[in-house]
C-alpha cells in the first residue's frame, strides 16, 4: 500500500467538498493511502505572485516541509492550482541554492526545512501512473456505457509545462474516461483557461471564456463535464446560471470531478461522493449511467 | 643549451608598439633568456613585410638561428608566413613558433606595463616551448581519381555532372529509386516560375546516360573506410526485384500489377502507386523496383502478375533477387543527403492531421504539379472542391525555440510562390500570415511585390492556433486561423477553407549517424559542420569530405547548384594535384613501450588506431589521424606523442608562461 | 590595505573555438584583466590533466579550460573527454586540499569572443577573490601547502 | 559602470524565479496575443505591452489593465517561439505596480490580491467570505443580486462556510511570515 502525503488545498474543505469526498473514496478504493498533511496551510492560488514572489513560494514550502518532516516521499495535490504551486517550488528549491536559503531561512522560524526532496504530483497522474489504467478498469463495476464526457484539463495541470508533457493535445484524460466506460468528446477547447481567478477580479472576461469552453462542450453534445481542478469546476459549474444571464444563453450541462465518474463507475455509494451539491443537477444523466448499465 | 635562438618582436604600426614596450620586450628576451638559447632579441615595425622577414631569413642564415619564435599576430595570420620565411633560409617550417601579442595582449589591454609583462611571460613561453619543436616533414598522400557522390538531389546532380563532364569517374548513390530529389515532386520554381521538371529532367537524363556516371539508386553506403585520397564505401543495393540489364522501363509491369498503395514517400499521402513501381514518369533510372511491404506476391505468394506480363526476355521480374554489398573505391566523397521537412503533426494547435483541410507545402506543391494527382487543381482534401479563402502560415517549426530556432529561408519566398499559383488557379483570396518577410536575394524582393499586386494580403503576425470551433456565422464550417495582426495590434480571427502549413526545412533523421560514419560533425541545430562559416563553406574538418546543399543548411535551389559545382571545383581540384599534403601535426604510437591496454583505442573519432593482435600494440595510421591529441593525453603509459604539441612543448611552454627560468638581471655597465 | 593580489591564470585553448574566441576578442578590442597567459591545443581533448596539475604548481592561481561547445567539437565528440577529465580534476584538487573553483571550463565557440572575454574577467575575480596559490615552486618544496597555512577566507572559515 | 536601470532591467529582474529567456528575446510575433484567451479584455495586447517595455513606456504600462486581465493559464508561455515566460512577466508586473502602488482605478485584481495576502497571513487559511468586499460593491446593484444568490445557493448546498478556519500552527506561521514581509510583531 503506497503512501501519500495529501494536500487538499482550501477550496476542497469549502466549495470543493465533493471533490475531497470523492478523491478519498476512489483513492481507498485503488489501494492509495492519503494522508492529509498536518496542519497545511493554503498556498496562495494565483493570488500571491502578484504580492510577493519569496512569500509565495515560502508559504507552498511551509506545506512541503511539512510533508518532509513526516518522511513523505510523495507529495498529491488534486488541486491544480496547488498541485502547480506545489511543482514549481519544489522544482525551484533544487535547482536554485540561493532561494532554498531564503526560504529556509523564513522556515526555521517555526522549525522547519526543505530541501525539495519530493515528488510533487497531480491527483489524476498518480491515479495513471501508479496504478494504471489495468488497475483501474478492474475496479470498475457500472461502466459509463454512453456517458458522453468532455474532459477538461485546463491550464495548470498541463501549463507551465512541467516535463515534456503536451501542452496542447493531451490524451491521458481521455484514456482515463475510455477506462471507466465513458465515451470522452473530442472537443477542441479542452486545455482552454476557463479565466481562473478572474471570475473574481474581471467578471466579465473570466464568463466570455466559460461561456466559450461551454459552447464547444454543448456543440459536442457533451452529457458532462468533467474537471481536474475545483477552480475549473466553480467556474463553470457555479457561474453558469451567470452565463446564461449575460449572454442570453441556456446552458445546463452538468460538471463533475472526473474522481466523481470514477467512483460512480466504481459502484460507490453517491452520496459519499459528495455528489448532490451540484448548482447544475448531475443526477439525471447519473440515472443514464444507472439505467445504461 | 645547443639552440640558437632568434625572438622577433612586432610593432605591428602601433598596434602592438602602443600598449607594449616592444623594445623593452625584445631586449628582455635577448638579455634574461639569454641562457635559454637566446642570441638575438629585435623589434621591427611589421615583422610580416618583406623587410621584417629577410631579417629573420638574414640571421638564420648568418647567425645559424636553430629556433625562431615571432611575437606578433595570431598563428591564424600569420604563421604560414613566417614559416615560409624560415624553409626559405632553410630552416625546418615547424622549427618556427609565433605566439600573439596583439589579439590577446596588445588589443585586449590598456595597463601598458602590465600588457608588456604579460608580452614577456608569452615571449618566455613560446621560447621555452620552441626549444622541443621538431622538424616536421607533412605527409604526402596519392588521390585515387573517382569521387564518391552520396545524395542524388539537384546538389548531388550539379556536383556529379561537373566533375563527369571535366572527365572523371563519379559513382552516385541514391536511396529512393530515382534520383531527382525534393525539386523533383515541386511544380513551379521561384522567382521566374519556370516548371521544376522542365529544367530538373534534362540533368537527371544526362546523369543517367553519362558514360563517367555509375549511377546506384536504392542503394545506400553503409560503411567508409579510409583517408583522403583512398576512401573505400560499402554500398548496399538494395534487391529491385527488377533485372536492371534485361528491363527497358517500358511500363507494363506497373500499369498490369493489381495492387493499389497509397504513395506517402513521393506524392505525401495524396496520391496512389502501385506494388511495383517508378516514383515518377520522367523518373531516372527508369526501371521499377517492387515495394516488398506491399506486393501481394511476397505477401501471400501468389500474383506473379508483373512477371507474367513482362514483355522482354530474359524475363526483368525476379522475385529472388537479394540486396548486394559492393565496394567503391574513390579519393574525394560528396555529401549531398539533403533535408527532411518538418513534421507539421508537431504543432498541435495547428491541427495538421485533425483538421482535415491544413496542408503542408509539400502536399501544395504536389497538387500544383501538372503531373500530380490532381493534375494541377488545388482543390481541399475531399479532392474536388476548390477554395475561396486560403491562409498561408509563415514559420512552421522554423525561428521557433520550441521546434527549430534557425529560420528556414526558402519558406517566404515559397509561400509566396504559393500566393501566386493559388490566386492564378483559383482566384481564392489569400491571406499570408508572416513573421518577417525574408526575399534577399536576385528578384525576390520583385517577385514579393508581384505577389502585393496581384492581391495578397498580408498579415504580420505568428498563427497561435487553428480551430474549427466557430463563434459567429461567418466562421460556420470554415477552418479559423487565429493570430494577432501586430502591425495594427488587433485580434484577427481569419475564417478559411484552406490552410497551408509553410514547414520549415529539418537535417535528415539520420544525420548524426551518417556524419558519424564519414567522421563529420553536425552542428547545433543538426546541419553538418563545413570548415570555415564564410571562407570555406564546401570543405568539412575532414579532409576529402565535401558537402553540397541542405546538408550544410537550408538552401534554395540556386544556392545548391551553386554549392554543387563548388565542391565538384574543390574535389578536381584535388585530383588534379594527384597528391596532397597533410599537416604534420599527428599522434604516433612507439610501439616498443606500448602496453597494449588499448585505452587509446576506443578514443578515436576517425578510427585512425589499429591494435595489432599478433603485437599485441596499437598503431596509429598517420593520414586517418587528425591530431586531435586525446590518445596522447590519455595514454597512461605516456607512449604517445603528438607531433607539434608534444608533452614537452606544452611543459616547457607553461614554465616560461609562469616566468620560471628567467635569468638574472645583467649588472648595468 | 595592501595593493590588490594580483592572480597568475594559465588558459588551455582550443585550436578551432576558443583560441579564435580569444583572437576575435582581440579584433573586437574587448577588454579582459592581463592575469591570463593562454596556450594553445588543437582540442581541449588534448588536454592532459597533468599540463593542469604541471600549471598550478609552477605557480599559476587558476587553470582555464576551454573547448568547443558540446556538439561542435572540431574532432566530432573529443570535448566531451575534456569534460570528462575536468570532473576528475575537481575532485583530485579537492583531495589535494585546493579549492576546486580553481579550475573552470569554458564553453566558447569561434565566434563568442564576448564570451570568452567575460568568462576570463569573472574568473579572474574569482580568483582573487580565492587568494593567491602557493603551491609548489614559491614555497619552495614542492609540496601543497596546508589549507590554513593558504588562509584564503573560505578555507579559514572551514579550519575556524 | 553604474547606470540606471531601465524599466525593461527592473522588469526581467523582478521574473527572478523563472529561469527562462529575457524578454528582450521577443521576436514582436505576437503568438502570446493570438493565443490569450483573454486579450480581448486587455487595453494592450501582451506582445504590445512587451514592446512597450523595452520602448521604455513605464506610464502607460502600469495605467493599462493588460497584466492585471492575465489568467496566468501559460499558453503563450508554452507556445512562445522565442521561449519567453509570458505569464510569468505579468506577475512580475503586478509586483511592479503593487510595490509602486500604480495601476488603473478601478482595477479589482490589486486590492483583491493584497486582501487574499491578509487573510493568509492572517488565518493560514483562505476564506472566500472575507474576499468578498474587495470586489462584490464593485460590480455595482445587479451584480451584488446575482452574487448573493449564488452566494446563498452554495450555502444552501454546504457548500460555503459561514465561519473562516484557522490552522493551528498559526504563530509559528506568522513567524515564518515575518522574516519575508512586515507584518507586525506578535501581539
Amino acid at each position: 500500500m503506497r503512501l501519500y502525503a495529501y494536500y487538499p488545498g482550501c477550496s476542497l474543505e469549502s466549495l470543493a467538498q465533493g471533490y475531497n469526498l470523492s478523491t478519498i473514496e476512489v483513492a481507498g478504493a485503488l489501494g492509495l493511502e492519503l494522508n492529509e498533511i498536518k496542519d497545511w496551510n493554503c498556498c496562495g492560488a494565483t493570488a500571491y505572485f502578484p504580492v510577493d514572489e519569496l512569500l509565495a513560494h515560502t508559504l507552498v514550502a511551509r506545506n512541503l516541509a511539512l510533508a518532509e518532516k513526516d518522511g513523505m516521499s510523495d507529495f498529491v495535490a488534486p488541486c491544480s492550482a496547488c498541485y502547480k504551486n506545489a511543482y514549481f517550488t519544489n522544482k525551484y528549491l533544487r535547482q536554485d541554492h540561493d532561494l532554498a536559503e531564503h526560504i529556509n531561512y523564513a522556515l526555521e522560524a517555526d522549525h522547519l526545512h526543505v530541501d525539495g526532496s519530493l515528488q510533487v504530483r497531480h491527483l489524476i497522474e498518480v491515479f495513471l501512473q501508479d496504478v494504471g489504467l489495468e488497475a483501474i478498469r478492474r475496479q470498475v463495476s457500472r461502466p459509463l456505457k454512453g456517458l458522453k464526457v468532455a474532459p477538461y484539463y485546463g491550464c495548470q495541470l498541463l501549463r507551465p509545462r512541467k516535463d515534456h508533457e503536451d501542452t496542447e493535445d493531451p490524451r491521458f484524460f481521455e484514456d482515463l474516461l475510455s477506462a471507466i466506460g465513458a465515451e470522452p468528446v473530442p472537443y477542441a477547447s479542452k486545455t482552454r483557461c476557463c479565466g481562473g481567478s478572474l471570475i473574481v477580479t474581471n467578471r466579465k472576461a473570466a464568463l466570455d471564456m466559460v461561456r466559450i469552453l461551454l459552447e464547444d462542450a454543448a456543440a459536442h453534445h457533451a452529457d458532462v463535464i468533467a474537471t481536474v481542478c475545483p477552480m475549473c469546476n466553480v467556474n463553470l459549474e457555479v457561474y453558469q446560471s451567470q452565463v446564461n444571464r449575460e449572454f442570453g444563453t441556456e446552458f445546463s450541462v452538468p460538471v463533475m470531478y472526473f474522481t466523481q465518474l470514477m467512483g460512480v463507475a466504481f459502484g460507490l455509494r453517491q452520496d459519499r461522493l459528495g455528489i448532490g451539491k451540484e448548482m447544475v443537477s448531475g443526477t439525471p444523466l447519473l440515472a443514464f449511467a444507472e439505467a445504461s448499465k | 643549451m645547443t639552440e640558437k635562438i632568434g625572438v622577433y618582436v612586432c610593432h605591428c604600426g602601433t598596434n602592438i608598439a602602443g600598449t607594449v614596450d616592444v623594445k623593452g620586450v625584445a631586449e628582455w628576451a635577448a638579455a634574461r633568456l639569454k641562457h635559454r638559447g637566446v642570441i638575438v632579441g629585435r623589434e621591427y615595425k611589421f615583422m610580416c613585410s618583406s623587410l621584417g622577414q629577410e631579417l629573420i631569413e638574414k640571421d638564420i642564415k648568418e647567425l645559424g638561428l636553430t629556433r625562431v619564435v615571432v611575437a606578433a599576430c595570431s598563428p591564424h595570420l600569420h604563421e604560414k608566413t613566417f614559416r615560409t620565411a624560415c624553409e626559405r633560409a632553410g630552416l625546418n617550417p615547424y622549427l618556427c613558433e609565433l605566439i600573439s601579442i596583439r589579439e590577446q595582449v596588445s588589443w585586449v589591454h590598456t595597463d601598458k606595463s602590465a600588457a608588456t609583462e604579460k608580452s614577456k611571460a608569452v615571449v618566455a613561453g613560446g621560447v621555452e616551448r620552441v626549444i622541443y619543436n621538431e622538424p616536421l616533414e607533412p605527409l604526402m598522400v596519392p588521390i585515387h581519381a573517382d569521387t564518391l557522390v552520396v545524395g542524388g538531389g539537384i546538389a548531388g546532380i550539379q556536383a556529379a555532372l561537373e566533375i563527369a563532364d571535366a572527365g572523371y569517374h563519379v559513382c552516385l548513390v541514391e536511396r529512393e529509386p530515382s534520383i531527382g530529389g525534393h525539386m523533383a515532386q515541386f511544380d513551379k520554381t521561384f522567382p521566374t516560375l519556370d516548371c521544376s521538371a522542365c529544367i530538373l529532367t534534362p540533368k537527371m537524363v544526362q546523369v543517367g546516360t553519362h558514360p563517367n556516371i555509375t549511377l546506384m539508386t536504392w542503394s545506400e553506403v553503409e560503411k567508409v573506410d579510409g583517408y583522403v585520397g583512398s576512401f573505400t564505401a560499402t554500398v548496399r543495393r538494395k534487391a529491385r526485384h527488377v533485372n536492371t540489364d534485361s528491363c527497358t522501363g517500358c511500363g507494363i509491369c506497373w500499369e498490369k500489377c493489381p495492387k493499389k498503395v497509397v504513395d506517402t514517400v513521393f506524392e505525401v499521402g495524396l496520391g496512389n502507386r502501385k506494388a511495383i513501381y517508378t516514383p515518377f514518369a520522367q523518373a531516372v533510372p527508369r526501371y521499377p523496383v517492387i515495394d516488398v511491404e506491399n506486393c501481394t506476391y511476397f505477401k501471400n505468394g501468389k500474383c506473379k502478375a508483373c512477371q507474367l506480363f513482362c514483355p522482354t526476355e530474359p524475363n526483368s521480374i525476379d522475385f529472388d533477387q537479394t540486396d548486394e554489398l559492393v565496394e567503391v573505391k574513390a579519393g574525394n566523397i560528396i555529401l549531398a543527403t539533403g533535408y527532411d521537412l518538418f513534421d507539421a503533426t508537431r504543432i498541435a494547435q495547428y491541427g495538421y492531421g485533425r483538421l482535415s483541410n491544413v496542408f503542408t507545402s509539400l502536399e501544395i506543391e504536389r497538387m500544383c504539379n501538372a503531373a500530380g494527382p490532381t493534375e494541377g487543381r488545388v482543390v481541399l482534401r475531399d479532392m474536388k472542391t476548390a477554395p475561396t479563402s486560403v491562409v498561408i502560415v509563415h514559420c512552421v517549426g522554423s525561428r521557433d525555440e520550441n521546434y527549430n530556432k534557425y529560420c528556414s529561408g526558402i519558406c517566404c519566398m515559397q509561400s509566396l510562390k504559393f500566393a501566386h499559383l493559388i490566386m492564378e488557379r483559383t482566384g481564392a483570396e489569400v491571406h499570408n500570415c508572416y513573421i518577417d518577410i525574408r526575399t534577399p536575394f536576385k528578384d525576390y524582393e520583385e517577385f514579393y511585390k508581384r505577389v502585393l499586386e496581384e492581391g495578397g494580403q498580408f498579415i504580420r503576425g505568428k498563427v497561435a492556433e487553428i480551430t474549427d470551433v466557430a463563434r459567429s456565422a461567418d466562421e460556420e464550417g470554415k477552418l479559423i486561423v487565429q493570430v494577432e495582426d501586430t502591425l495594427i495590434g488587433k485580434q484577427r480571427r481569419i475564417p478559411a477553407d484552406m490552410v497551408i502549413l509553410s514547414a520549415g526545412l529539418e537535417p535528415r533523421h539520420d544525420a548524426k549517424e551518417v556524419g558519424k560514419m564519414f567522421g563529420i560533425a553536425c552542428g547545433a541545430s543538426g546541419w553538418y559542420t563545413e570548415r570555415h562559416p564564410k571562407l570555406d563553406p564546401v570543405a568539412t574538418m575532414t579532409e576529402g569530405i565535401m558537402i553540397a546543399g541542405c546538408v550544410q543548411g537550408p538552401k534554395d535551389i540556386p544556392a545548391s547548384v551553386a554549392q554543387g559545382a563548388a565542391a565538384a571545383a574543390r574535389v578536381l581540384g584535388k585530383i588534379q594535384q594527384g597528391e596532397m599534403a597533410l599537416e604534420p601535426i599527428k599522434a604516433s604510437i612507439n610501439e616498443d613501450a606500448c602496453s597494449g591496454c588499448r585505452i587509446c583505442n576506443g578514443l578515436c573519432p576517425f578510427n585512425a588506431i589499429l591494435f595489432h593482435e599478433d603485437k599485441m600494440v596499437s598503431e596509429i595510421n598517420a593520414a586517418l589521424c587528425q591530431g586531435c591529441g586525446t590518445c596522447v593525453a590519455a595514454c597512461p603509459a605516456g607512449v604517445i606523442s603528438g607531433t607539434g604539441f608534444s608533452d614537452a612543448q606544452i611543459m616547457a611552454q607553461i614554465e616560461g608562461l609562469m616566468l620560471l627560468n628567467v635569468g638574472p638581471e645583467p649588472v648595468a655597465a | 590595505m595592501t595593493e590588490q593580489f594580483e592572480p597568475t591564470i594559465i588558459g588551455f585553448t582550443c585550436n578551432w573555438c576558443s583560441y579564435r574566441a580569444a583572437d576575435l576578442a582581440g579584433t573586437a578590442r574587448m577588454k579582459y584583466p592581463p592575469n591570463v597567459r593562454l596556450i594553445r591545443l588543437m582540442c581541449s581533448g588534448r588536454l592532459d590533466p597533468t599540463f593542469v596539475i604541471k600549471a598550478l604548481a609552477s605557480g599559476a592561481d587558476g587553470v582555464m579550460i576551454t573547448g568547443c561547445h558540446p556538439g561542435e567539437c572540431h574532432y566530432l565528440e573529443q570535448n566531451y573527454k575534456a569534460l570528462r577529465r575536468y570532473h576528475l580534476l575537481r575532485r583530485t584538487l579537492q583531495g589535494l586540499g585546493l579549492e576546486p573553483e580553481r579550475i573552470r571550463l569554458v564553453w566558447a565557440s569561434a565566434a563568442e569572443g564576448a564570451r570568452f572575454a567575460s568568462e576570463v574577467s569573472s574568473f579572474v575575480e574569482e580568483i582573487r577573490a580565492l587568494g593567491p596559490l602557493h603551491w609548489g615552486s614559491s614555497n619552495g618544496t614542492g609540496q601543497p601547502v596546508s589549507a590554513t597555512q593558504r588562509g584564503t577566507p573560505a578555507l579559514q572559515e572551514v579550519a575556524a | 559602470m553604474s547606470s540606471v536601470p531601465t524599466f525593461k532591467d527592473e522588469i526581467t529582474n523582478l521574473m527572478y524565479a523563472t529561469h527562462g529567456k529575457p524578454i528582450s528575446d521577443c521576436l514582436q510575433c505576437g503568438t502570446c496575443s493570438g493565443t490569450c484567451p483573454a486579450v480581448e479584455f486587455m487595453d494592450h495586447t501582451p506582445r504590445l505591452i512587451i514592446g512597450m517595455i523595452g520602448a521604455g513606456l513605464k506610464d502607460e504600462v502600469l495605467e493599462s489593465n493588460t497584466f492585471w486581465s492575465c489568467a496566468s493559464c501559460y499558453h503563450c508561455s508554452v507556445r512562445c517561439p522565442a521561449g519567453i515566460d509570458i505569464a510569468d512577466m505579468m506577475y512580475a508586473l503586478k509586483r511592479y505596480s503593487m510595490w509602486k502602488d500604480r495601476h488603473q482605478e478601478g482595477l479589482i485584481g490589486p486590492a483583491f490580491s493584497q486582501t487574499f495576502v491578509k487573510m493568509i497571513v492572517g488565518s493560514g487559511r483562505s476564506f472566500e467570505p472575507a474576499l468578498a468586499p474587495t470586489y462584490l460593491f464593485k460590480y455595482g446593484p445587479r451584480g451584488l443580486v446575482q452574487e448573493a444568490q449564488i452566494a446563498t445557493g452554495l450555502v444552501l448546498k454546504g457548500r460555503m462556510p459561514l465561519l473562516p478556519t484557522k490552522i493551528k500552527g498559526l504563530k509559528g506561521f506568522q513567524n515564518i511570515v515575518r522574516r519575508i514581509i512586515p507584518i507586525g510583531d506578535p501581539s
